[in-house]
Order: C-alpha cells, then structure tokens, then sequence
C-alpha cells in the first residue's frame, strides 16, 4: 500500500495507554438552579413559560430555545405525566450484564414542550408506552439538589 | 467573493467562576449580540460556533450540547476548532457561509468554561501533547510558552523587562472594559518582574488568566446591511490561516512562520503590501506577553525582534502610533480560550464602528488586523478589519 | 460556482488496525485519493479540513495532530467539530467563496484506540440533567426505536429486513468489515439488549479513513476522473436537549434536505435518485432517514421495503455499500463514506455492487447518539 | 472612523453571575460531579512502534527521506514536506544541543514545587539540523544551564526500560572539548 516498508511480525506492533479524564464540578446554573432547588425544596417540577411564543418548558430554562428570549415567567408541571416510549437495558455502560433490566422512559406532561428522560420503575415486563405515571423522589433529607433527587417515574395505580 | 460585514457583537462577563452553564453563557452573549444588530433568530440563517478542548467544559461534543444556547434549534449550526486559534477562526468560517453565497446572515458564537475541570485546568492541558513522545514526562502547559519564550529571548537578546511592559500595558487598558477580570490601573513592570516564577522565564503576572466566558458576533452580506439600514457596519477586507507541523521539536520556535503565511493570505486579499503603514491598530493575541510581541512580527508589522522596542517606546500605547490590545487583551480581560474571540474580532468591530466607548482609541482609524493562535505552537488565524 | 468532486480515497474498513497509528491510516486515505485525483497536496491543494473530535481520538485539541499526514503542514487547515458532510459543506463554502480552487476533506475512526465507547457517548449528554443518571446511553436508541416505530407503524421485522440488506449488501464490498449472508429472520431473532432495539439493530464499530478532493468547476474538468457534482448540501441541528426534540421525526434530516434540495433544485426527492447512502447507525434510523429526506413517503416504507424498492436494483438502492450496518460505523467519518459510495456509483466504480444506471444520488447523515444533528449532500454526474 | 463614540455598545448586557470557590465549597451553588471513563489504547503504528523497540534496546531511531535528504526524527513512515514515503531506517546519536529550556516550578497539575523540573528541546546529533525531542534535563542547575549546551542521554539501565520516552532518565551536559 502506502508505506514503502511495513512490519510483518504482529508482536512488534506495540500500544500505548492513557485517559483524558479529569474531576469536573458543573454548575446548574441559572435554569438547573430553578428547577433542582424546587425539586430540593418542596419537590415542585417547575416550568419555564417564554410569552414570547406562548410556550411552557419543562425542564425550565433562562432562555427560550426557539426565539431566544429571556423567560421571565415561571410555572409548575401537572403531577401527572406519561411514558412516551420505553426501552429496557439489559447491559451497563461497561458493557456487562444486567441483573435486571433497567427501565428507562420517555415522560411527557400535558401542556408542557419537553418532559423528562428518566427510569421508568415498575416490572420490565409491564412497562409500556401510555401508562399513566407520577414522579418520586428522594426524602427530603437526602436530595443533594442534582437530577438523582428525582427517583424516577412510578405508575399512578 | 462577496462582501461580509459585522454588524453587531456581544459578550458575558470573563470571570474565574460563572454560575451558567456553557449553554446559558452562550446564549448571553448571543441575546447581547442579536440585541445590538436589532435582529432575531427568525433573521439568522446560519450559525457558527468555536469552542476549545471538550475537556474544559468536560463534555463530549460540547458544540451540539450548547448548540440550543447558539440559537443552533433547527437551524444549520457547525463547530470549527483549532485550539486557541478558534478564537478569531470561526469568524472566519462565518466569513466563508456569507461571502459563499449561502447565508445572508450569520451567528458566530464562541464559548469556554474552563472551571469546570478540577484540580485545575491545566491538567487538561496535559492531553493537548503527544501520548507517547510528550505525555509520558508529565508536561504542564505552561512549560509551551517557557520554552518559546526562551528561544525567543535568547535569539534576539530581550531583556525580560521589555516582555513585562506588555503584561502592564494591557492590564492598565483593561480597566476601561466592562467584562475584564484582571485590569490593574497600577501595575507596574517591577510587579510583573517580581510575580511568582512558574517555569522560568514565565511568571505569574506574564500569564493571562484561565477564565469562564463567551461572545457572539452577528455578519451579514452586503445585500443584508442595506436592507437592514446598518448605520456603522465593519467589513471583513482579509482572511487567512495556516498550520504548521505537528512535530513541533523540530521546529525553532523564535518565530511564528505559519502566523506570517496566515498573514499574507490575508493582506494580499485586503490589498494591503506595507501594512506597517497600512494598518492603524492590532489585537495581536496575547495569552502571555511575550507572545503580543510574537504575534506582531508574524503579522509583519514590524521586523523580527524589533516588537519588544516598540512596545518600550510606547508606539504600541492606545495612543501610540500603532496602538495594540486597546481591549486590554487575554492578559487584562481574561482568558476563556475560544471566547476572547469578544476582545479580538468583536474589538475590532468597536473600535472601528466607534462604539469602544473609554477604550476608544483617540486617533483615527480605518484599518485594524487580529490573530489568534493555538494548537501545539504551530496555527494561527489573522482576520484584516475596515470601518 | 459549482464544485465538483474529484478525487476519492478510502481505506478498508476493519474491526480494529494494530498496523497503523491514527495518523498512518490518515494518510493511507489521503494518499489513495491524491492519487485518485491526480494531484500533489504541496503543490495543488488549497486547503485541508479535517472532521474530528477530541474524545473519539483521545487527544486534547487533535486538529494540531491532523497536518502533516494529510500533506497541509504550513497550509491553510482546520478541523470542524462535526460529521464530514458538515466538512465537506466548509469545503464547498471556501471554494465557492473564491479563496480555493482544490480542497481536501477528511475524516476517520480510530475507534478501536478507544477503549471506553459507551462511556464517552454517556459524557456528551446534560452533564445537569442526563449524565448523572448513568447507564449505557444506547439506551436512548432504544427510547427512540419505541418512539418512531410507534408513531411510524413499521415493526421491528421491517428494521430486521434492514439489517439483513445491509450485511448482504456488503458482501459485494469489499472495503466492508461485517459483511454476512444474513436472512430478515436471523436477524429477528437477535437478543434484545435495548428494547425493542437488539444486538444487530446496532452497526458496530470499525476503523477506516475517508479523504474526498474538491474542485471548482473551473479546475474540476482537468482532472482525470469523471467529476461528480456536488449539487446540494446541507445539514442541520434539532434541539440537543433530549426532552425537547422530535422524537418521532428526524429533523435534522428535514432541515437539511429542504436545504439541499432547494441548491440542487430537486422538488421530487423520492423520485429524483438512483442510489442513496443513509445513515443507518441504527437500524431503524435508516427508515427513519428515509422519510425526513424525503425518499420516502411516510406510510408507505414498510410496503417499499417489503417491495424490494430499496434493494441493489430496486429503483433507489438504499446503502448498496452495506452501510455502517454492513461496513462498520466510523463515527463522524460516515457521512464522508456514504458521499464517497455515492460518488463511487455515480462514477461507474463500484464494482459487483454497482447500481445501474446510477445518475443522481444523495446521502445522508446523522451525527449519532445523543446529537440531533445531520447532514444531506445531492451529487450527480454530466451536466 | 471617530464619529459616533458611544459609551457603551448599542443595547448591551454584560452578562455573567460570579461565583466564588466559597460558593462551590460550601455547595450553595448547586453542582453536579462526575468523571468520565476516557480511556484509550492508542496503536502506535509503524514508526512509533519502532522507535519505543530501540528505544528499549538503548537506541534512538529515525527514518530518512530520500527526496529531500531529511533524516527525519522523531521518525515517520512519510516526509509531511515531500509527501511520500520515507525510504530508510538509520540510527542517530544519543547525543545533541539543547534548543530551549525552561525551569519549571509547575508539575502538571499547576501544584508549585521546590525542586525545579529541567525540561526542553534537545536537537539530536545525526538527525537534520534542529530535529529533536522533549526532554528532562539534570545535573545543570538554573545557572549553567543554556541554549547551546551539548548533552547527552542518561539511560536507565537496560532491565528497567519498557520502550518509553522515559527510558532516558534525562539529557546531561557534556563537558566542553569531549565529544
């Protein structure tokens, strides 16, 4: 091919290991911060309203995606949301082999854009699209203010 | 080839630590941007957008994470990278969307968090060398600019004082800025000669500050700023950008060749053939002092080693003969990589629509010239400014 | 000012290539598509743009490792942050704004130097919203698959049909790393891991380089090879927030198409093509691609398929190269090779898999899990 | 252009919410940690495998072009100036110049340390004029190390290498006159 010479013997073709990994610390920032310390406080799911567009977001944001405004206006999600798709994994993100498999949803509350991508928690073999759930959360003494405060989604009945 | 010109900027306030997250800095800067051309995204047909390492912000592919903060919904959006070199590169690509034919209008958007990464983000730096000939001796990134500096001093026999009266010029400017972290009306060379020595000759006050920020630039065709009635528009005369080998060890590193072919590309398209004479004012880039001085002989605008002589005589003063980082510069305002595209292009859109307020550079001025630069001490971007 | 493409270059694609070092298999590519065109990158190239990022490769800033393979050492080079149709787009632009008469595109995967693949697609998500919540992030394929083939009313068994054209296509390619004899049943039966979306609904990952040579028109005639016209592109991004985006139509695709399209003046993409290359990381991305490009109806796909329309020889073969199902999925470097296969049967040199009578072709890319963000490019050979 | 000077852009917000390490150590800022898996094995290919051999068996490598008669090191399987194939193996010396140096009080995590780390280009005898490598300096001290000085390589003895940059523990002078 390209090169004039190239080695035929397999054993002399070496590899060389290394990362580009570091400890990173993310700000919630403006938006995170609305909706997290809601989820903290009271467990209240906060919607952004941009009356730009007359549209309501969830999660809530400190600026609207499609006209760029700044929101100014704030909400509350309905308590009630549905799975919008499902899909189990049965591997983990190193490729090994789950147990169980893990729920995973789609949630979408009515009149809100957006929703949420979280774990679906009920039987792999019962959960489907179009159940009717709500959202559970931590007790209040062990929300941190992250996404993890949230638990998930569990079936309404 | 047609015609491009800037016709608004904005940019978030260059600091240590912000609260927002890269997306919410973005779209700071974009609203400020929109906000001074009076547009809105339904006017913008495409975005541009630079950012350096993913490990600063410490997400992978962080141009689509952020795209929504870009005003990137629905819309075609790119990300160009050239390390620090993106600064005053995706003004560049933008050029190329509108002076193509393509878009009319288009958002250029740059944006760094460099606090997110612990201990420091020097450590990603670490992953900026050669995994096997440079990374198994542990390098830090300022060791880059010790030994560049070396070289250069040693070459053209600098005194060291004559490199620190860059760090004081341009954090003496930098208090006329709204958005700089590190201005010091009373800076003097003694302090920067008696800063803390990190990898000599480097020390601490020769450094510009690791800094979280972004900004935004709107350029529109001319077609579009007639029919936007663009009272001060800024047009983009010259273009240009060059990379040299990656083997940097078998490179002398006294002087920027690439930035000097950057440049050329660049004023040859701007007509400009003395531009020593041709060109009124620069925002060299300026990481570390040393390398203004770097960057003005690679911009050909004055000889090898003849910048440190210059600078000591004051030409290089906001009312100097060939004033350079009027903005204050990377080392006043801050350093968020790709963002301190807000202190180059973007000031050379304020200074030359007149809108630089206390920074304003008193003489008149017509013609301004800007690099960046970045990768392993090896690309450089130049972009060539008219009023 | 049109632009034409003139010079291909690619090497095979292979689960892994301990041989070569990432900038070793770059310039196999390169050389392979210099030679193809008959150019001297020193002497005859403009200008290099490279489609990369710091994660697949494993470097800090990879554009400083990208000049000197590629022939652009002290010449006017840069890496977009994208897929390689994204790239060839920049391309294009800096030709078509007269700065350039020849430039040179290139994108690769080196992803078996990556050791750690599901972890790095888990650190592009919401580092607030998504990332925390951990788990191998093809989960959101799966979602997605739920999602579209819902909404869509194609099955699972139609996305098997898929899998099985693509790995027998790729029998015919020889560049191909998964080609196999597979049966729409076989691939049926594949164990769920993501369900609904199972082990062979996902392309697996390969290493190969892809250099394409622009021209302008002007220059575009000198070369040897027939030019292949470049005569749409776009791309486009839906929101990057997973909550926020169409989940059941792929907007970016739209966006880019309606784009493309109207450069190229097609007004009747479904009946416009002879052969498109379509992403098909996943795959029922490839019915999903299909219909936001407008090469297919929605609501009639399922019946094309099933009619064999998007076979080798079906009216518009879909992925004759074998797609990434087939060949092996390189990252961002896809979009480049499916606008190589297509310029390659436009061409006339695509060998046993050849689609006859291959005139006008499109291809079309995704940037995979979890962008929103793809690219179409409309090529077409003679005037 | 002096005519319209502004005090300050037209419509400008400067935008930004400081925050101090304070903030972030006390958890009042709301954050979320994490570390990525980034790990890489990358192939070494056929110049660098070659190298990290010889450099094993004490030796540095390079590789020459016979169009431009560049030895060529570090080594590469193409000249980036001819854009063809390089043609030969030849071995350089384990001697050579010291291009530019830095003391530096930096590891790399930006921690300050008290014993300075020596460290820069060395050009290497035999290869072409400038060609060389990074590399750690020792027994010089701030004062007499200098651009210019002749050194040479100081390898770890042979069952401690493992075919790595580090199997020379550093670059030392070479007295004047001895070379």
């Amino acid at each position: 091919m390209t090169f004039l010479e190239k080695t035929a013997d397999p054993r002399r073709l070496r590899h060389w290991k290394g990362n580009v990994e570091a400890d990173y610390i993310y700000t919630a920032g403006i938006g995170g911060e609305k909706m997290l310390k809601a989820v903290k406080r009271d467990r209240t799911l906060v919607t952004a309203i941009c009356t730009h567009c007359d549209r309501t977001f969830f999660p809530p944001r400190m600026y609207c995606e499609h006209c760029l405004s700044q929101i100014r206006k704030w909400g509350k999600a309905p308590g009630k949301a549905t799975v919008a798709a499902v899909s189990l994994a049965r591997v983990d993100e190193n490729g090994a082999t789950l147990p169980e498999p893990q729920v995973w949803g789609l949630f979408r509350f009515e009149g809100v854009d957006g929703g949420l991508v979280h774990r679906l928690l009920m039987p792999p073999g019962k959960a489907a699209a179009g159940t009717a759930v709500r959202p559970v959360f931590k007790d209040a003494r062990k929300r941190t203010g992250e996404i993890t405060d949230l638990l998930g989604f569990v079936p309404l009945k | 080839m047609r015609k491009v010109a800037c016709i608004g900027a904005g940019m978030t306030l260059f600091r240590r630590r912000l609260k927002e997250t890269p997306k919410e800095l973005c779209w700071e800067a974009t609203r400020m941007a929109l906000d001074s051309a009076k547009l809105e995204m339904k006017d913008v047909d495409a975005v541009v957008t630079g950012s350096a390492p993913d490990a600063f912000d410490g997400v992978h592919q962080k141009g689509e994470y952020y795209a929504d903060g870009c005003g990137g919904f629905r819309k075609p959006i790119t990300r160009v990278f050239t390390g620090g070199g993106t600064a005053v590169f995706s003004p560049i690509a933008a050029w190329w969307h509108v002076a193509s034919g393509l878009a009319d209008i288009v958002l250029v958007v740059n944006e760094e968090k460099m606090s997110s990464c612990y201990p420091h983000p020097q450590s990603v730096f670490a992953h900026i060398w050669d995994p096997i000939l440079d990374r198994p001796l542990q390098p830090n990134l300022v060791w880059i600019f010790a030994m560049e500096m070396n070289r250069y001093m040693t070459v053209h026999k600098i005194k060291k004082e004559d490199i620190a009266r860059v760090a004081v010029k341009n954090k003496r400017n930098a208090v006329a800025h709204p958005a700089a972290q590190l201005a010091d009306a009373k800076i003097t060379v003694e302090d920067v000669l008696n800063s803390e020595m990190m990898a000599w000759p480097v020390q601490r006050l020769d450094i510009s500050p690791p800094s979280d920020g972004a900004s935004a630039l709107v350029l529109a065709s001319a077609d579009a700023v007639k029919r936007l009635h663009v009272e001060s528009p800024v047009w983009f005369d010259g273009v240009g950008w060059c990379i040299d080998s990656t083997m940097w060890t078998d490179r002398d590193l006294y002087f920027p060749e690439y930035l000097a072919r950057a440049s050329q590309m660049a004023y040859k398209q701007a007509r400009i053939d003395q531009p020593r004479k041709q060109i009124d004012f620069a925002e060299p880039y300026d990481p570390f002092d040393y390398k203004e001085l770097h960057h003005m002989e690679g911009l050909l605008l004055c000889n090898k080693g003849e910048a440190p002589k210059l600078t000591r005589e004051g030409v290089t003063q906001r009312d100097g003969d060939l004033p350079t980082c009027p903005s204050g510069g990377l080392l006043g305002i801050g350093n968020p990589i790709a963002a301190t595209m807000g202190i180059k292009v973007g000031e050379l859109y304020w200074q030359l629509s007149g809108q630089a307020g206390k920074r304003q550079i008193p003489k008149e001025i017509h013609t301004g010239v800007t690099n960046a630069w970045g990768d392993l001490m090896q690309f450089s971007s130049v972009v060539v400014m008219r009023a | 000012m049109r632009v034409a493409i003139v010079g291909i270059g690619m090497t095979p694609f292979r689960p892994s290539t301990p041989e070569f070092s990432w900038k070793e298999l770059m310039y196999d590519a390169a050389t392979r598509a210099y030679a193809d065109a008959g150019v001297d990158p020193r002497k005859d190239v403009g200008s290099f743009v490279t489609c990369a990022e710091d994660y697949w490769e494993g470097f800090g800033i990879f554009d400083e490792f990208v000049p000197d393979q590629l022939g652009a050492a002290m010449r006017p080079t840069c890496t977009v942050s994208g897929d390689g149709i994204q790239g060839l787009a920049q391309g294009a632009m800096q030709i078509q704004s007269g700065l350039f008469d020849v430039v040179a595109v290139e994108s690769h995967s080196k992803a078996s130097d990556l050791l750690t693949y599901p972890h790095i697609v888990q650190h592009a998500l919401d580092p607030i919203l998504n990332k925390p919540l951990r788990g191998h992030p093809n989960y959101l394929a799966g979602l997605e698959m739920d999602a579209y083939l819902r909404a869509s009313g194609l099955t699972a068994r139609d996305c098997a049909a898929v899998i099985a054209k693509n790995r027998t296509n790729a029998l015919r390619n020889p560049f191909a790393a998964y080609p196999s004899k597979l049966t729409a049943d076989e691939a049926d039966r594949s164990p769920p891991q993501f369900d609904p979306l199972r082990a062979l609904d996902q392309a697996a990952l390969a290493d190969a380089g892809i250099v394409l040579v622009l021209a302008s028109e002007r220059k575009a005639r000198r070369f040897a090879a027939t030019p292949v016209w470049l005569r749409g592109f776009g791309w486009g991004t839906d929101s990057p927030n997973l909550e926020a985006r169409d989940w059941t139509t792929a907007k970016y695709a739209e966006i880019a198409a309606a784009a493309a399209y109207k450069m190229a003046k097609v007004t009747k993409p479904e009946r416009a093509f002879q052969v498109a290359e379509v992403d098909d990381r996943f795959s029922y991305k490839e019915l999903e691609h299909l219909e936001a490009a407008g090469l297919s109806k929605k609501g009639e796909t399922a019946r094309r398929l099933k009619r064999g329309d998007f076979a080798l020889n079906g009216g518009l073969a879909v992925n004759p190269s074998g797609g990434s199902l087939g060949c092996g999925y390189i990252l961002d470097a896809s979009g480049l090779h499916r606008v190589a296969e297509v310029a390659l049967q436009l061409r006339g040199e695509a060998g046993s898999r050849q689609v006859d009578r291959a005139r006008n072709g499109v291809a079309v890319s995704w940037r995979g899990i979890p962008t929103a963000t793809g690219g179409v490019a409309v090529l077409g050979v003679g005037k | 252009m002096k005519a319209k000077v502004r005090a300050k852009p037209k419509g400008v917000a400067w935008a930004g919410e400081e925050l101090s390490q304070k903030q972030i150590d006390r958890g009042s800022a709301l954050q979320t940690r994490y570390r990525p898996e980034a790990k890489y094995s990358w192939a070494a290919g056929q110049a660098m495998s070659r190298f990290l051999e010889e450099l094993q068996n004490g030796k540095l490598i390079a590789r020459k072009c016979h169009a431009c008669q560049r030895t060529l090191f570090p080594p590469r399987m193409f000249c980036e100036q001819c854009y063809r194939p390089t043609d030969e193996w030849v071995y350089v010396k384990d001697s050579g110049t010291i291009e530019t140096f830095s003391v530096s009080y930096l590891d790399k995590d930006a921690k300050r340390i008290t014993e300075p780390i020596f460290v820069g280009v060395v050009s290497v005898d035999g290869a072409s004029p400038q060609m060389g490598m990074m590399h750690y300096f020792g027994e010089v001290t701030k004062e007499t190390i200098r651009i210019g000085m002749k050194v040479k390589a100081v390898w770890k003895p042979p069952p401690e290498r493992t075919g790595s940059v580090l199997d020379i523990r550093y670059w030392k002078p070479i007295p004047e006159g001895r070379r």
